[in-house]
């Protein structure tokens, strides 16, 4: 029991990222409201952007900006060395970035079909545009 | 024997392929006619020319592209590859002149696609008889049952859209079916696809393996109409009547023999076949479609059908021959090849000639008729002895070896079902013969006046007769040709 | 099927190493040499800016170009040329609040500080908020270039900076309407600041490409701005930001545009 | 210049989209040049990387001058030298013959159009010869949201069909991504011969495992491998004919490529076969597919629809044929990876023309099609042909080394599969050319002039059909060369027959 509790504990966001995701991928199976299913897809790319954050994350570690002074010549004076250890992992947070900015990108172009399969058919109820375009 | 590396092969199948663009940019039909007659001509010619060197035992290669490793696509020339060749090209210029006359006298639409599809076929004809391995037969073989898709459906009318589908569904579906995969196993378990004289599937693989690709083999080839397949053999007899003079008594099924013979011989091999006893396998199918064949042929009324029938109980004469295995048995099947060409193109071109002098397709409406076209029906006559198998005709040669190979193979169950058959052939001819001169001038349909089939219908089947029966003195050199075959592929 | 998929994830997670542990191989292959290697290869105490725009600058410029993708996209699918104009046109004493409706074929009175177009006599308005979000839309803008500017030193960058921008224009569209906003920045101009945007960071690393160095290589720069190569590549690094938010910023309000308007650029919401 | 060919090669495609949808305001008649130029440029050296990797086995290109795994690199062996001139050939092709049934369907947003179809195009180059997991997923995202929108462009019924190809697709990129991040939580690292370098530490880590499923999963959403091939007919069908020429040969086609890369590449085949239940399910559910894929071609009532279901059956060849685990399989996917581009794009061309004219690709619309348009009719039979594998045309030889895969394997069920499609595809392209050979005839036995007259597609259209078609033969009979100077190398001795 124990174990497993601190298995939860080390693993918790990956608890909670598989758990959103699969929220998301309900939300885009099970819905038949077309703006939900977009919904769904937004919170299952969120889900895998915080998985990745998790994976950046470092204990005991801070933002990935080294410390420096400021005004002229900031850049010459360098810190002697620099730790590693003591600044989070950067790459999935660009990773994440450009994930991020994918999924607006996505987020827009679904609005936009959804807007055009609006005028279209007048509705978001994807059976009951079935409905319409099996009568014709 | 040495191997002559020429490119005269590819010269020869490319030629009626080149003459397609003069065929559709000619603007006036009678240059369109000539440069038929052109390709037909230099077809032969180089045919003919290659002809010496393969009588002095050499074969001529080219290869023209390695496709697939092990198979490239490469022609030889080879006595049975000539023989076959010799007789389609010379029968090709025949051909054109008398559909030339066809056409014409009926106002057929749209001859130009007719003549150059024809001018396909030819090639694809060719290239199946000089085929060095069996990718390339399968390549032409498939060409030519596209080339002849719209010959068959010339009409373009219900009945043409019928049996152009039967026609299609037959051949392409047994090809793509059964021979496809036939041939890839047997080039996965051989690693090679190229003909030998002993075959190349000798101690490759298991009897029930060799037997099943040999059924395979068999019945993939469905442009030989050994029965179950033969539906579609009939049924393209819609076909304007030089389109199933050459096509469907000589070009298609006569390739799907060829191919046939070419598979027992160059895929499995006599020995092989032999040891293993798979003849009789060969032999039973052929003589069952032989009889069964010859038993519907009886019953037909419609000319052309009749003649289909028959054809198909023929063709499976020459799968029989070389079901013998036995030397003679072979050069009998493989001389048919070439009798039975001549024979039967005669008699289509009598049916064509008939039809277009007098509109009749039945063989009842047809009493009499030797008095208002006696050359035609003379040499329908000649033509259907030869098919029998009755001196003074080339169809002779070639039924006494298959009985000589049938007894040297002690199989006399071959030998009672050859002479039923003749007996049967005999059956169905003669009456029409009977029919068309011995009758009283009133039970006769036509009025007592000569008028035959224009000159350029007539003068072909009289030359194919002519030919028939100076096979009976002279058989060479196809004779030779047959000889040196059998003698390649017995090793003897 | 979901659950399927989720028992998948979870059974894989046994091998996980366990959350924001240091010793995972995630933090000690690559990682480490961005931290500590990039302000001298780079001089960009940002790591993450110097990832993103340096090490991992081809990503970033696709990425861009996905957003002009998505932009594109809205333009190419939702817009409609404006032919059918209505013939009657509607204006709100914005003072009073009355609105006036005039024939097409009258002459239009001129639009005055005080008229306001409308297309929907249901069309909101509320003085207060249009006048506070005027007031903070310069602001908002001013902080904007801030963070794309000093996006070396500090969190930020192109796309944070740009979607600020772009922010603020939406806000003008939605506290006013979207004539206004347009009025303040014609289509035109912001379809063609996008591609613009995008082109100034392909370009530079084309530019680099000409000057003889790898696609993307700022240190080609070198030579043009008069600088060792080392900063070279954080002035290259503040050029393509530059790039960056301009193309954000521009596509942030051409989606706006044509999704709110149903592609009729009207007054919008 | 030559060794910028891998960066030119995407650069010059996406710089002048750029270009394009600034002109596009200003003057639209320079677009279509402008495309065509750009198009060669990526033509021109997607040849010579091909002819370099002849010689010099890989090339790397090191983007920002960082060598990986710290920058991203460019890697461009055979594979990806041959998938490249590929893509180039089809979309410089297509984009020519589509010229004017682009300008009838888009008349005042042509700037837009081919500013997309040029990312696209960037995209799908980028994905094959970028050398970085990430990066692909990047570019994976560009050519799809360019997808959807030119394919919503088209019939009333489209955006519908786009959207469900959004969420479709959505998923199938993020499955890839989730998978990547998997793989980078294991190995640390994202570029792909980096990971496959540390990944045989890892080989019985669950982590990889599932990264390997997820990651594949999400390739097969992509590529429309049954059972997840939901989206592709209506997407492809009532797309703008310009485009369904564009994605239909090249998407899951360049979705297979991927999915051989991360076979090969990423996870090496030592692990990729390791696990003979996953591989034989594969394989298995390869062949429902092409069975699935006929028999719902059959059913289809107008030619678009019939094609897509064709394309979902070829998509099975594929990979099928690259799950076998031998030589010959490997050998006939990668070779039908090109064959079928260029079949599906010259029956696809062939049906855009047909609908350029008489403006519809129903059955019914194909009455006399052989009188009204010769060349084109020639183009589809070519294509047909090559589809159902007839000799010589080169969709002939990747079967053939299909099936000898399957026999090899001993999955008998794939050859069965791959004999029994091909004689469903005779039926229906059969089916096709009948209509278009007898209609116009009633019973009147045809003689005399038809009422149909030759009403040919613009020179632009056909002559691009027709080189397609010459390129079909010619594939086939080249298929010797191919197979020994390109595939084989690719191949790795891993794999053993």
């Amino acid at each position: 029991m124990p174990d497993l509790i601190t298995s939860i504990v080390d693993y918790y966001n990956y608890l909670i990222y598989v758990i959103l995701m699969m929220i998301g991928l309900y939300a885009m199976i099970a819905k038949k409201n077309l703006v939900k299913k977009i919904v769904g897809m937004n919170i299952f790319q969120t889900a895998i952007i915080l998985f990745y954050v998790s994976i950046g994350a470092k204990k005991g570690a801070t933002i990935p900006i080294i410390q420096h002074g400021h005004g002229e010549g900031a850049h010459e004076i360098v810190p002697s060395v620099i730790e590693a250890a003591e600044y989070i992992n950067p790459l999935p947070h660009v990773l994440m970035l450009t994930a991020i900015v994918v999924a607006v990108a996505t987020l827009g172009v679904a609005l936009a079909l959804a807007i055009k399969v609006y005028n279209r058919y007048e509705t978001l109820e994807e059976d009951e545009i079935l409905a319409q375009i099996r009568e014709t | 024997m040495e191997t002559i590396i020429s490119i005269k092969p590819l010269i020869a199948v490319l030629v009626s392929i080149c003459a397609v663009p003069l065929l559709i940019l000619s603007k006036r039909s009678n240059i369109r006619e000539t440069w038929t007659f052109v390709a037909a001509g230099a077809k032969f010619l180089i045919i003919i020319s290659m002809l010496p060197a393969i009588l002095n035992g050499n074969q001529i290669v080219y290869t023209l592209a390695e496709v697939v490793p092990g198979a490239a696509i490469k022609f030889r020339v080879d006595p049975l590859g000539m023989l076959f060749a010799l007789v389609a090209s010379s029968l090709w210029i025949l051909t054109s002149a008398y559909s030339i006359g066809y056409m014409r006298k009926l106002k057929e639409h749209s001859q130009t696609r007719y003549f150059c599809f024809f001018a396909l076929a030819l090639s694809a004809t060719i290239g199946v008889a000089f085929a060095a391995n069996l990718l390339t037969l399968y390549l032409f073989y498939e060409m030519l049952s596209l080339a002849t898709y719209p010959l068959v459906t010339h009409h373009q009318d219900k009945e043409g859209r019928a049996s152009g589908r039967k026609y299609l569904t037959y051949i392409l579906g047994t090809s793509i079916g059964l021979l496809l995969p036939a041939m890839i196993i047997s080039y996965n378990v051989a690693g090679t696809l190229e003909f030998a004289n002993q075959g190349f599937l000798a101690g490759t693989c298991s009897k029930g393996l060799v037997t099943m690709l040999l059924v395979f083999f068999i019945f993939g080839f469905a442009k030989a109409a050994i029965m179950p397949f033969h539906g579609w053999l009939p049924a393209a007899m819609v076909a304007p009547t030089p389109v199933s003079a050459l096509l469907h008594a000589v070009a298609v099924v006569k390739v799907g023999v060829f191919s046939i013979v070419r598979v027992l011989t160059g895929v499995f091999g006599i020995e092989l076949l032999s040891t293993l006893d798979l003849g009789l396998v060969i032999c039973v199918a052929a003589s069952f479609t032989i009889i069964v064949a010859s038993l519907i042929a009886l019953t037909q009324d419609n000319l052309k059908r009749l003649l289909a029938f028959s054809t198909i109980g023929q063709l499976s004469y020459i799968v029989l021959g070389v079901g013998l295995l036995s030397p003679k048995g072979m050069t009998g099947g493989i001389l048919h090849i070439a009798m039975h060409a001549f024979g039967k193109i005669t008699l289509f071109f009598c049916a064509g000639a008939i039809f277009v002098a007098t509109g009749k397709r039945n063989i009842s409406e047809m009493v009499g008729i030797g008095k208002r076209m006696p050359l035609t029906m003379a040499a329908f006559f000649i033509a259907s002895l030869s098919i029998i198998g009755l001196p003074p005709t080339g169809g002779f040669w070639s039924k006494w070896y298959l009985v000589l190979g049938s007894l040297e193979a002690h199989q006399i169950a071959v030998l009672v079902v050859l002479l039923t058959s003749s007996l049967l052939n005999a059956a169905y001819f003669m009456p029409v013969v009977y029919k068309a001169f011995f009758c009283t001038p009133e039970e006769s349909m036509f009025e007592d006046k000569v008028q035959e089939a224009p000159a350029f219908c007539l003068v072909p089947l009289m030359i194919t007769a002519f030919v028939t029966v100076m096979f009976f003195f002279y058989p060479q050199p196809f004779f030779r040709l047959a000889t040196m075959v059998v003698k390649g592929i017995t090793g003897g | 099927m979901v659950i399927l998929t989720g028992a998948l994830l979870i059974y894989a997670m046994g091998d996980f190493p366990s959350w924001a542990d240091p010793a995972s191989p995630a933090h000690n292959h690559v990682s480490p040499r961005y931290i500590e290697k990039s302000l001298e290869q780079t001089s960009v105490p940002n790591i993450v800016t110097a990832v993103l725009a340096d090490y991992r600058g081809y990503d970033t410029m696709f990425e861009t170009t996905v957003v002009f993708a998505a932009g594109v996209v809205c333009f190419f699918l939702l817009r409609i040329p404006r032919k059918d104009e209505p013939t009657v046109r509607r204006y709100r004493h914005t003072l009073t609040g009355m609105t006036i409706r005039v024939k097409e074929t009258r002459q239009i009175p001129p639009v005055l500080e005080e008229f306001e177009r409308i297309d929907t006599l249901w069309a909101p308005h509320d003085l207060i908020i249009k006048t506070c979000c005027r007031i903070l839309v310069p602001f908002l803008q001013l902080f904007g270039l801030y963070v794309i500017a000093h996006g070396h030193h500090s969190p930020g960058g192109g796309f944070q900076g740009g979607v600020i921008l772009g922010a603020s224009m939406i806000l003008l569209a939605i506290s006013h309407d979207l004539r206004t906003a347009i009025g303040r920045m014609s289509e035109r101009v912001h379809a063609i600041l996008c591609p613009v945007g995008v082109f100034i960071y392909a370009g530079t690393g084309a530019l680099c490409m000409v000057l003889g160095l790898n696609f993307l290589d700022y240190g080609a720069l070198a030579g043009i701005l008069h600088v060792d190569p080392v900063t070279a590549r954080s002035h290259g690094i503040l050029i393509v930001e530059i790039g960056v938010g301009l193309a954000v910023m521009a596509t942030m309000i051409w989606i706006y545009n044509n999704i709110s308007s149903k592609g009729k650029y009207d007054e919008g919401l | 210049m030559s060794q910028h060919y891998p960066a030119l090669l995407v650069i010059v495609p996406l710089l002048s989209a750029l270009l394009i949808s600034i002109v596009g305001w200003l003057n639209k008649r320079f677009c279509f040049p402008i495309a065509v130029a750009a198009l060669s440029v990526s033509l021109y050296s997607s040849v010579g990387l091909l002819l370099r990797v002849m010689d010099e086995k890989v090339i790397l290109y090191f983007l920002g001058g960082w060598d990986p795994p710290w920058g991203i690199a460019y890697s461009v062996d055979h594979l990806s030298a041959l998938v490249l001139v590929v893509v180039s050939v089809v979309a410089l092709l297509n984009l020519i013959a589509t010229q004017k049934s682009v300008e009838q369907e888009f008349s005042e947003k042509i700037g837009a159009f081919y500013t997309l179809y040029l990312l696209l195009i960037t995209g799908l180059l980028g994905i094959v010869v970028t050398g970085d997991a990430f990066n692909l997923y990047v570019l994976l995202e560009i050519t799809a949201l360019t997808g959807y929108g030119l394919i919503a462009m088209g019939e009333d019924r489209a955006p519908l069909a786009s959207l469900n190809y959004v969420y479709m697709g959505t998923i199938g990129a993020c499955f890839y991504l989730l998978g990547i991040g998997y793989l980078y939580i294991s190995t640390g690292s994202l570029n792909m011969t980096n990971i496959s370098s540390i990944l045989p530490g890892l080989y019985d880590s669950k982590v990889v495992l599932a990264a390997f499923i997820i990651c594949i999963v999400g390739v097969f959403l992509k590529m429309a491998f049954f059972p997840l091939h939901a989206w592709l007919p209506n997407a492809y069908t009532y797309a703008p004919s310009a485009v369904s020429s564009l994605v239909a040969p090249l998407m899951t086609k360049v979705m297979i490529y991927v999915m051989i890369r991360l076979m090969l590449t990423v996870f090496t085949p030592a692990f990729t076969f390791s696990n003979l239940a996953l591989s034989n399910s594969v394989v298995w559910l390869a062949v429902i597919a092409i069975s699935m894929g006929a028999v719902l071609a059959l059913g289809a009532r107008d030619m678009k629809k019939m094609l897509c279901y064709v394309v979902i059956a070829e998509v099975g060849y594929m990979v099928g044929g690259a799950w076998l685990g031998n030589r010959a399989g490997m050998t006939g996917a990668i070779l039908h990876i090109a064959n079928d581009a260029l079949m599906t794009l010259c029956v696809f061309l062939a049906v855009g023309n047909i609908v350029y004219k008489v403006r519809g690709y129903a059955f019914e619309d194909l009455k006399g099609m052989f009188r009204k348009m010769p060349y084109t009719m020639t183009g589809l039979v070519a294509g047909a042909l090559s589809m159902i594998g007839v000799p010589p045309t080169c969709g002939f030889f990747s079967k053939w080394y299909l099936i000898s895969g399957g026999i090899q394997a001993g999955q008998y069920g794939f050859v069965a599969a791959l004999v029994f499609s091909s004689l469903i595809n005779a039926v229906l392209f059969f089916r096709i050319i009948e209509i278009g050979y007898y209609e116009p005839f009633g019973a009147d036995h045809g003689h005399g002039s038809s009422p149909v007259r030759m009403a040919e597609a613009p020179l632009t259209m056909v002559v691009p059909l027709l080189i397609v078609a010459g390129g079909l033969v010619m594939m086939g009979v080249y298929t010797g060369d191919i197979i020994t100077h390109i595939i084989e190398p690719i191949i790795p001795p891993a794999i053993g027959n």
